[in-house]
């Protein structure tokens, strides 16, 4: 039995707020086994991250995942996603924001807005080699500096 | 002499780094100036090796994250392949599950403050908090077979029922615990030494707890009262009544007492959970080439340390596109910074030991 | 062990068994832990398995006053370099155990970033397998290390320099 | 010149001196030895059992080990200073063994033979200045060893030691009030006449004297210098092989020696118990030096038990008790033993 969104009043306000506040930007919603996803375009993330803290009460950032889908990247040109698993202390809501980022392309850092972004974007640099503009110290976290290669990326072997 | 400023290099081999961890200290006539860490000298590739393995292979390496605490692991990572399947696993293997999560706590609450008391010099505490720790390992051994690395959550349920024998010895668990605990609170509470090693030391506000995304006990410590397990419950724990014991000051000894006071409202639970433990089966049976169609799902559970939760993505094969672990411990280092600066070198260790990282969930 | 003792001394043979004795008797390991298996090595020095039996419970933090070296968890590559050095920093003799699938082999991890097996760094004595292995099993490998010992033969070293195990 | 007084001039001398030589090594064996399995008791485990009976050779084992280990000198260390820091560590405990009477004296056809070697007017004096001398030792050993932590290790003994010798000599003077002698032996039958120990008419001064004891021989819970959980092994890191063996040794024999000083100066030395008692008279019937042992067996003892229980002082902590509490109350008590001494 698939559930709606209309059966989560809360989830579905939050939703509604950032299609009113954004509208266009948006660029889709969907909901998935209770958790709400909504994409975004890299332009408009700080400003949708900022406005789901300040103004919606997001506090915490939870998780920052990043993926890779090299199929994808002949389709639309956007090679990888990143998405801010955001959660709301107290009451647990949570909501996950998506942006599709093509290789090369910056993303602009979040860790003026949550702090615990900081190693997040540095572990997803050393796994993906996507850049962030704007962290305070961006280098790899956990392999040694002269490593080469991002091991994540899909055409990358395990044995390395 | 008149030099001002040293640096320190702390690890990665180093006796109170708990693993391979490295920080990198500068310190004025040891007080800490600044400190930062530096990990990955237990990056196993956990998670790249994960895409090249089916669902059901990625359980038992989901016990080499966070060693101490390993049924935790892996109930965190089998509800989360369970909500991508919409599977639902029969009351009675909620309950075993339970058990076994809520005797993990213990287990690792015990070895956090065996190895703290250490960190500050009391070796005997670790002593005894190990040797009390063996007795919940013997249950493991006799239910699974395993003593640390468990294994002991499987996708579809639990691998066995829970006979007499194991009931017994988690019961013997249950009235012995207590004393045991006393015994160790007895020589740390009313320490002076102790009490001034650790309170008033390593003070976190709750706004920066929140801001630097510290979870568990070192949240709770800083008077959040928030555990998933009793606000947003997973298998099966709304039906059981337990505290969740919060503290205001936000130092090293609130840390401490909120472990404490945990490992008795674990005792609670267990006790809880095997009075309702109704015959039924213990697994439902799940398919062996467990092929899942493509979704994505995040689930956290509360696991000793912290949130721990799993990301999982699939693509209707019997593996997984991207499995991702969110670690507490890879979060609560991060805010050793915070808590740690302009305290003396003597007290990061106490920091360190307090806020309860295991290496390998942090470098996975 | 055709190494020639045969033709050695009397003098020197007792040597050998009294200074092997006093080796065999006072390992202590080097306090180091990577993974689960430090774990199981700390068990293994507390109340129930207690190490200190064989007097081997002093874990000495300094890599200079150890004679065991104790490679307990997984060896990545970014953690080999510091294995290798802290190992060099160990005054002679020295013997060194691989506890644990990981160590010897690179365990359940044949990633990137694991180095598959410690004896690609340094030279082993005595493998011990498990993943991790109990607290018993590693006593095992530690008693087997001893009979190593005992049968090993220090003022050797002394005539021929090319019987220095390390170097 | 008769083969008698030969023997008692020239070879009992020589025998004494070896014995005394001899005397605080063997201590440190059995203290060792003692020491793992007390803690190990403690802690709910076995300890060394397998090497002699017991596991009593435990330390012989690691004793023998340890000579015939390599012998490491960094190469960025001052080769002097980093050689002699261990030989000055050793060499002050053991030396001032040579002023600690270990028993009374007895006669053998008419020649006294002293359980002591050197009897000095100063002797106390030469036995605190002496053990003190060790921390130059532990100085030059830390930094000698050119790297951070042996460095910071020895800075902590330092402030450490400089700050416990000022209420262990207040403590000391008191004594010496009552003893209007700094002659150990001198100390010892003033106990005897007075027929009450020191301990018992100040106690004040015996608990400063004790504390401070443990921290000069950096004892848990003041083990700042070699705190393991912070300074990896504090200033013997670098030390490999017999020269750390040396330092382990030492920090035992001064252990050894504390507990002398505190059974001389306050208990009696040699002394049985209960003279006053007639019923208990037989007690006297132990030689001096059986008690002299029970009673610094017992402080040894009470070493191991308290590291057993006890956590780590932190570095602030351990200067504000110095010199918060042990320095003003040991001037306290100076003071007040001073005007009681004059009054009375």
């Amino acid at each position: 039995m698939p559930e709606e969104l209309a059966d989560f009043p809360a989830l579905e306000h939050i939703a509604g707020s950032l299609q009113d506040r954004f509208g266009e930007a948006i660029a889709e919603t969907s909901f998935e086994k209770r958790e709400l996803a909504v994409k975004v375009r890299t332009a408009d993330l700080l400003a949708v991250l900022e406005f789901l803290r300040s103004g919606l009460g997001f506090n915490a950032l939870n998780d920052m995942i990043g993926l890779d889908h090299p199929p994808r990247a002949e389709e639309t040109g956007k090679r990888f996603s990143i998405l801010y698993q955001l959660y709301k202390f107290p009451g647990g809501l949570r909501v996950r924001v998506v942006i599709d980022v093509d290789e090369g392309e910056p993303v602009p850092s979040v860790t003026s807005i949550y702090r615990s972004a900081d190693w997040a974007e540095r572990e997803i640099f050393d796994m993906f080699g996507i850049r962030f503009s704007g962290h305070p110290g961006l280098r790899r976290i956990y392999l040694p500096d002269d490593f080469e290669g991002h091991p994540l990326r899909k055409d990358f072997p395990l044995g390395g | 002499m008149a030099f001002k400023e040293i640096e320190l290099n702390m690890g990665p081999q180093h006796p109170s780094t708990h693993g391979v961890l490295r920080l990198k200290l500068s310190v004025d006539n040891e007080v800490v100036l600044a400190i930062e860490p530096v990990i990955g000298y237990l990056h196993r590739g956990m998670e790249k090796l994960w895409e090249s393995l089916t669902y059901r292979q990625i359980v038992p390496l989901t016990d080499r994250l966070d060693y101490l605490a390993a049924v935790s692991n892996n109930l965190a990572y089998v509800l989360a392949v369970e909500k991508l399947m919409g599977l639902e696993v029969p009351p009675r293997a909620r309950y075993i599950r339970v058990i076994l999560a809520e005797l993990q706590r213990l287990a690792s609450h015990l070895a956090w403050v065996g190895f703290m008391a250490n960190d500050i010099g009391a070796m005997t505490v670790l002593l005894y908090s190990f040797e009390d720790r063996e007795d919940i390992l013997d249950i493991f051994e006799a239910y699974v077979g395993a003593r640390l690395t468990v294994h002991g959550v499987r996708i579809g349920g639990v691998p066995f029922d829970l006979d007499e024998q194991v009931i017994g010895m988690i019961r013997r668990v249950l009235d012995e615990t207590p004393k045991k605990v006393a015994d160790i609170e007895k020589l740390l509470n009313d320490n002076r030494i102790w009490l001034h090693r650790t309170r008033g030391v390593g003070v976190i506000s709750a706004a920066d707890a929140l801001g630097l995304g510290l979870t568990g006990p070192a949240l709770r410590a800083t008077g959040v009262a928030w555990d998933i397990r009793r606000d947003l419950p997973y298998s099966s724990y709304e039906d059981f009544e337990f505290d969740v014991p919060v503290r205001p000051g936000g130092d090293v000894y609130d840390r401490y007492l909120v472990r404490m006071e945990e490992i008795r409202q674990s005792l609670r639970i267990v006790r809880q959970a095997l009075g309702r433990l109704r015959p039924g089966e213990h697994r439902v049976k799940v398919p062996r080439v467990l092929k899942i169609p493509a979704g994505e799902v995040f689930h956290t559970i509360e696991a000793p340390k912290g949130e721990l939760g799993f990301y999982i993505r699939s693509n209707g094969t019997d593996k997984p596109e991207r499995v991702k672990m969110k670690s507490p411990s890879f979060i609560n280092l991060q805010s050793l910074e915070r808590m740690s600066k302009g305290y003396l070198f003597s007290d990061v260790v106490g920091i360190l030991g307090s806020l309860d990282i295991v290496l390998g969930e942090i470098d996975k | 062990m055709t190494d020639g003792t045969e033709r050695q001394p009397f003098i020197l043979t007792r040597a050998d068994h009294l200074i092997t004795w006093a080796q065999k008797n006072s390992l202590w390991p080097f306090g180091s832990g990577l993974a689960c298996c430090a774990i199981e090595m700390i068990a293994t020095a507390a109340a129930r398995y207690d190490i200190a039996r064989f007097g081997m419970e002093l874990f000495r933090a300094s890599p200079r006053q150890a004679d065991l070296f104790i490679v307990a968890g997984t060896v990545t590559r970014k953690m080999a370099p510091s294995i290798r050095r802290l190992w060099e920093q160990m005054a002679d003799p020295k013997w060194v155990v691989a506890m644990g699938n990981c160590a010897v082999s690179g365990g359940p991890f044949p990633t990137y970033s694991v180095v598959q097996g410690v004896d690609q760094v340094i030279p082993v004595d005595v493998h011990i397998a498990g993943c991790p292995p109990t607290p018993q099993g590693l006593l095992h490998g530690l008693m087997i290390l001893q009979q190593k010992i005992a049968a090993s033969h220090p003022t050797q070293e002394i005539f021929d320099p090319h019987a220095r195990r390390t170097g | 010149m008769t083969a008698l007084t030969l023997l008692f001039d020239l070879v009992i001398p020589a025998l004494k001196i070896a014995a005394i030589i001899l005397y605080p090594l063997v201590m440190v064996i059995v203290m060792i030895w003692m020491e793992r399995r007390v803690v190990a008791f403690i802690q709910g485990r076995l300890g060394p059992n397998r090497v002699g009976f017991q596991g009593v050779l435990q330390p012989v084992a690691d004793a023998m080990k340890l000579f015939f280990k390599e012998d490491i000198i960094p190469r960025q260390a001052d080769r002097l200073l980093f050689n002699l820091s261990p030989v000055l560590v050793m060499v002050s405990s053991l030396l001032a063994f040579a002023f600690i009477p270990l028993g009374g004296s007895f006669e053998i056809k008419g020649y006294a033979i002293d359980m002591w070697i050197a009897a000095s007017p100063v002797g106390l004096l030469l036995v605190l200045g002496l053990s003190s001398i060790g921390v130059f030792g532990i100085v030059f050993g830390g930094w000698a060893s050119n790297s951070k932590y042996p460095l910071m290790g020895a800075l902590r003994s330092v402030v450490q030691i400089l700050s416990y010798e000022i209420p262990l000599g207040l403590t000391v003077l008191t004594v010496v009030f009552f003893s209007r002698s700094m002659d150990l032996v001198a100390i010892v039958n003033h106990q005897k006449d007075a027929r009450v120990w020191f301990g018992f008419l100040l106690p004040v001064s015996f608990i400063v004297f004790w504390i401070s004891g443990i921290a000069e021989t950096n004892r848990a819970p003041f083990d700042l210098p070699e705190a393991e959980s912070e300074l990896v092994a504090g200033y013997h890191t670098e030390y490999s092989g017999m020269k750390f063996a040396f330092f382990y040794i030492a920090e035992y024999a001064h252990m050894v020696l504390v507990s002398s000083l505190v059974v001389i100066l306050f208990f009696g030395g040699w002394l049985p118990p209960f003279p006053n008692v007639k019923a208990l008279a037989f007690l006297g019937g132990l030689p001096g030096f059986a008690w002299y042992l029970i009673k610094i067996m017992f402080f040894l003892y009470l070493y191991i038990w308290i590291r057993g229980t006890l956590p780590r002082y932190r570095f602030d902590a351990l200067i504000k008790l110095v010199w918060k509490w042990l320095v003003p109350l040991a001037l306290l008590n100076f003071v007040i033993v001073a005007l009681a001494w004059y009054l009375l």
